[in-house]
């Protein structure tokens, strides 16, 4: 049953060190305050998944959050590497990242499975890639119909499930719309889920057949305006293209990475202020 | 290089060329949602562009930065959920043209975005696979777009993401692979494809102004030409307009970042 | 690619004697209009499928044209038996009726699987139930993972499927919405399709996440206003319960129901002749 | 029978009774529907009522007709497709309480809703399975609401449409079925519950006005009485005109029927 919460007691609540941990949003609504609030509260050790980790994930993992992280595309997208990213993979900095690579198309079925209380998913994937051979949770399994051979692989249960949302009302129905992603699979195949909304509304006045997570399968229901940027919310704001494009630079190294993430992260109480931080860092350098 | 177009120019129009009208087409991004959205500006306004976050028909007005850009969603017949997308649309097998771009690829045309080295040691990490496993098994046919040099065309792969055709020959259809696979890799130097025995890909369209020696100097293999292997048709200037006027557009949008195109 | 046509058109092209048909509506938007024509096209030997036979597939059974019928759950919902159903069951009249029976949950995932391009569906089903030894489509299959049973059923891959919905634009794009059912699964199942629609419009005006079908998935649509009737349409008429009382009496035995199609469908032109014949027998009885 | 209820009146108030507030509950048309309906307008107004055409959270004014009235999609808080109530909510585990009827049941509350006779060559063919079988075993636990008989209540079912207890004892678990099963069958004449050693249908409170002699009559197999068997406590005031309203505002809007009682 959905608890209106702020999202700093719902991340204490609900996200402990080694859990298994979905933030999800592809491409759009991406749970950025949500990733902020783990690092600042110091969780370690976590196993991440996702099928598109970015920037967020980037500077989790750059934080030393992370153990593993399960994903099918990393990257910053339209801009290039996730360079904390592959300095965890290539050098174990600041901590070894463990993987579990994956297929968008595997990823998707299998969250479709976890929702679905499957321990697997069957699709038409990876025949002929490398997969199968140095992934070895890439199996195969055999219609007994037809004898024709499919790939397997394991659903995704996470222990907890983050993602951001548009609306919620105040029984914590929440009502997203847009680009979708997999953020209902997400959250139905979690045993916890947090969801950051921007907006509080008496009634959700959607339509008919939307996308809605009722209440009652929600844990934490947290009100936290713009926090999906620099990512955008359909119908509230636009992408920051300008912030994915800086990444580049401010991730590139890990000194600069550090002093971005202590200024604009660890020293700031909340995503509000991280707003404010962010906001000023912009205007002085349009005065520049 | 003639004067009146760009290398990367001749490459995008080429690529755009290939996508016929009223093809329902699975769409990276980057350069292949560049090619796909100016084909459907120039000879294929009812191409359906399907991208993988969920949209399916968008005819957004300046290139997306992201595969999940708003803009998709506003201008599609509607978007669903992204396992849909794969479950439904892609392995439901509606999909005529997947359009890949590529780090590595070789010579049979099978394709790396996932690592460069030993897997678990890796030298160079990239992003992954993405889509592009099931975009190249389960589309009727692929489309590849890439900038040509010795770095993304190797003798050796150290990962196969998308199977091409494997070790040639009949060794696709043998895998049980449906879709044709790749029919064209588009270049900036040239248009290659798979010969017809041996699947290894073929130059079959030098563009003006390359010469073979450029392309062997830009292909990690010693590359074959095909007999009948011509010159590429020049960017029209109705394609030129557009595409550059598309790309102004794009900038203007989103801040110029040069990726898109 | 979508064409509009008459649905005596759409039905001549499309469906053909011996054919796998999927008719679906969950008690929404059931597609009665093509139903009749079918009838009143004679087609025989039909492999029909749909979760939820009823008073369609009762007329189309008592007509003839089914060989076999693949269901979930065959009744007049609210009311009681399908007595042409069950005639053809229990006696073989008109024609023996071979039955492949699944529950509601395998026949939606068998859908899903169709829709999906697979060749099975995996699911949490029938455990203790008489339909493993009894029914030969039931199978199991092992977990490659945790080595867990669960059920595999063969996917649902008809010749066409045939539903109906609200609207269409032009280019044949669909639009439906409320109770949704498994229609979208079964068109995207099936090699072919017909649509029947309420209103055809210039736009849908579609909020975000509407469930459309794109015409490109169609083969035709049909503009067949109540053509859902006696079934409801969401936005556009109410079921008319009565005549699902009626139905009753009026299949219990074979010469009522054999009058009745006469009378109804085999001597009317069209679904909008049906509706006329219909609507004077029944002022015919309020004035009794 | 008393005066001041029948007995199908108490059949329905005593199984309302039985959903607790807040329950998600999966519902079953005609009996469970009514009686699910009538918990959520007394006791039990956040219950969550799923119906297996796709409304979560469904609040109809009147009862439905059918699985898949409109008013139940205008009430509900959202609407799904059917695949997706069958795969994310009751396999998924999400639901507590399945309310089921039943045409025959046997003495481990075994339900039938298939066929009499040879499955091949049926006396009656009922309408079959529906959501019986999945509901039976994914849902938390479940509740049967049925009028019994010596038709309905049988020795031995031609045919296991939904399992209960299967052979008694721990069978169900030995089967890997993870929901609790049944946990009460309400009839118009008592209330049953599974042994707790032997799970065989003992009678746990008999209705007033009813006397075992009648119940031995009307049930298939000798059935027992549990040491504590009470009487059911009678419909109250508040129940009863709660359930007639809502009966009388069925009758009213669909035209009598007698069915959705």
């Amino acid at each position: 049953m959905a608890q209106w919460s702020s999202l700093s007691e719902a991340i204490a609540a609900h996200v402990h060190d080694g859990d298994f941990v979905a933030l999800e949003g592809f491409t759009h609504l991406i749970p950025f305050a949500a990733g902020h609030e783990i690092i600042r509260q110091g969780r370690r050790g976590l196993a991440l998944v996702r099928m598109t980790p970015d920037l967020i994930h980037d500077q989790m993992i750059g934080a030393g959050c992370a153990a593993k992280l399960t994903f099918s595309w990393g990257g910053n997208p339209g801009v290039g590497s996730l360079h904390r990213f592959r300095d965890a993979v290539e050098n174990g900095w600041p901590a070894p990242l463990a993987i579990e690579e994956r297929s968008h198309s595997d990823l998707a079925n299998a969250y479709v499975a976890g929702a679905a209380n499957l321990p697997f998913a069957v699709l038409r994937g990876y025949v002929g890639s490398s997969f199968e051979p140095m992934c070895p949770h890439v199996r195969s399994i055999v219609c007994p119909f037809t004898g024709e051979r499919l790939a397997a692989t394991p659903s995704i249960r996470p222990d907890v499930a983050i993602v951001h949302a548009q609306k919620a009302d105040h029984k914590g129905n929440v009502l997203l719309w847009g680009i979708l992603g997999v953020q209902k699979e997400a959250v139905l195949a979690a045993k916890r889920s947090i969801v950051t909304v921007e907006e509080r509304v008496k009634s959700l006045d959607a339509p008919a057949n939307a996308c809605i997570l009722p209440g009652w399968v929600v844990d934490a229901v947290c009100l936290v305006p713009r926090g999906a940027a620099p990512s955008y919310a359909h119908g509230y704001y636009d992408r920051d293209n300008a912030f994915y494009l800086r990444w580049d630079a401010i991730s590139r190294e890990r000194e600069s990475f550090r002093a971005w993430l202590k200024e604009h992260v660890l020293d700031t109480a909340d995503f509000a202020e991280y707003l404010r931080v962010l906001a000023g860092k912009s205007s002085q350098e349009a005065v520049r | 290089m003639p004067a009146g177009f760009t290398s990367d120019e001749i490459m995008t129009v080429s690529a755009a060329r290939m996508l016929r009208n009223g093809a329902i087409c699975f769409v990276g991004i980057g350069l292949p949602s560049t090619a796909a959205n100016l084909a459907r500006l120039l000879h294929a306004p009812d191409a359906v562009l399907i991208y993988e976050s969920g949209p399916i028909g968008a005819r957004p007005a300046v290139l997306p930065l992201s595969i999940g850009d708003g803009s998709l969603a506003e201008t599609a017949d509607t978007v669903v959920s992204t396992p849909e997308i794969f479950r439904y649309w892609l392995q439901g097998g509606r999909v005529d043209t997947g359009f890949l771009g590529a780090a590595q690829l070789d010579r049979f045309a099978n394709i790396n975005t996932t690592v460069i080295g030993d897997y678990h040691k890796p030298d160079v990490r990239l992003p992954g696979a993405g889509g592009a496993p099931e975009i190249g098994i389960s589309a009727k046919e692929v489309l590849v777009i890439v900038k040509q040099s010795r770095r993304s065309f190797v003798e050796k792969l150290d990962f196969i993401t998308s199977a091409g055709f494997l070790t040639g020959g009949d060794a696709r259809e043998r895998a049980g692979i449906r879709g044709k696979g790749p029919i064209a890799v588009i270049t900036d130097l040239c248009i290659l494809r798979p010969d017809r025995e041996t699947r290894e890909l073929t130059v079959s369209s030098i563009h003006p102004g390359i010469t073979r020696e450029q392309i062997r100097a830009n292909t990690g293999w010693e590359v074959r030409f095909s007999d009948d292997c011509g010159t590429t048709e020049p960017p029209g200037e109705e394609e030129l307009a557009t595409l550059r006027d598309l790309l102004a557009r794009t900038a203007k949008a989103h801040g110029a970042t040069g990726v898109a195109a």
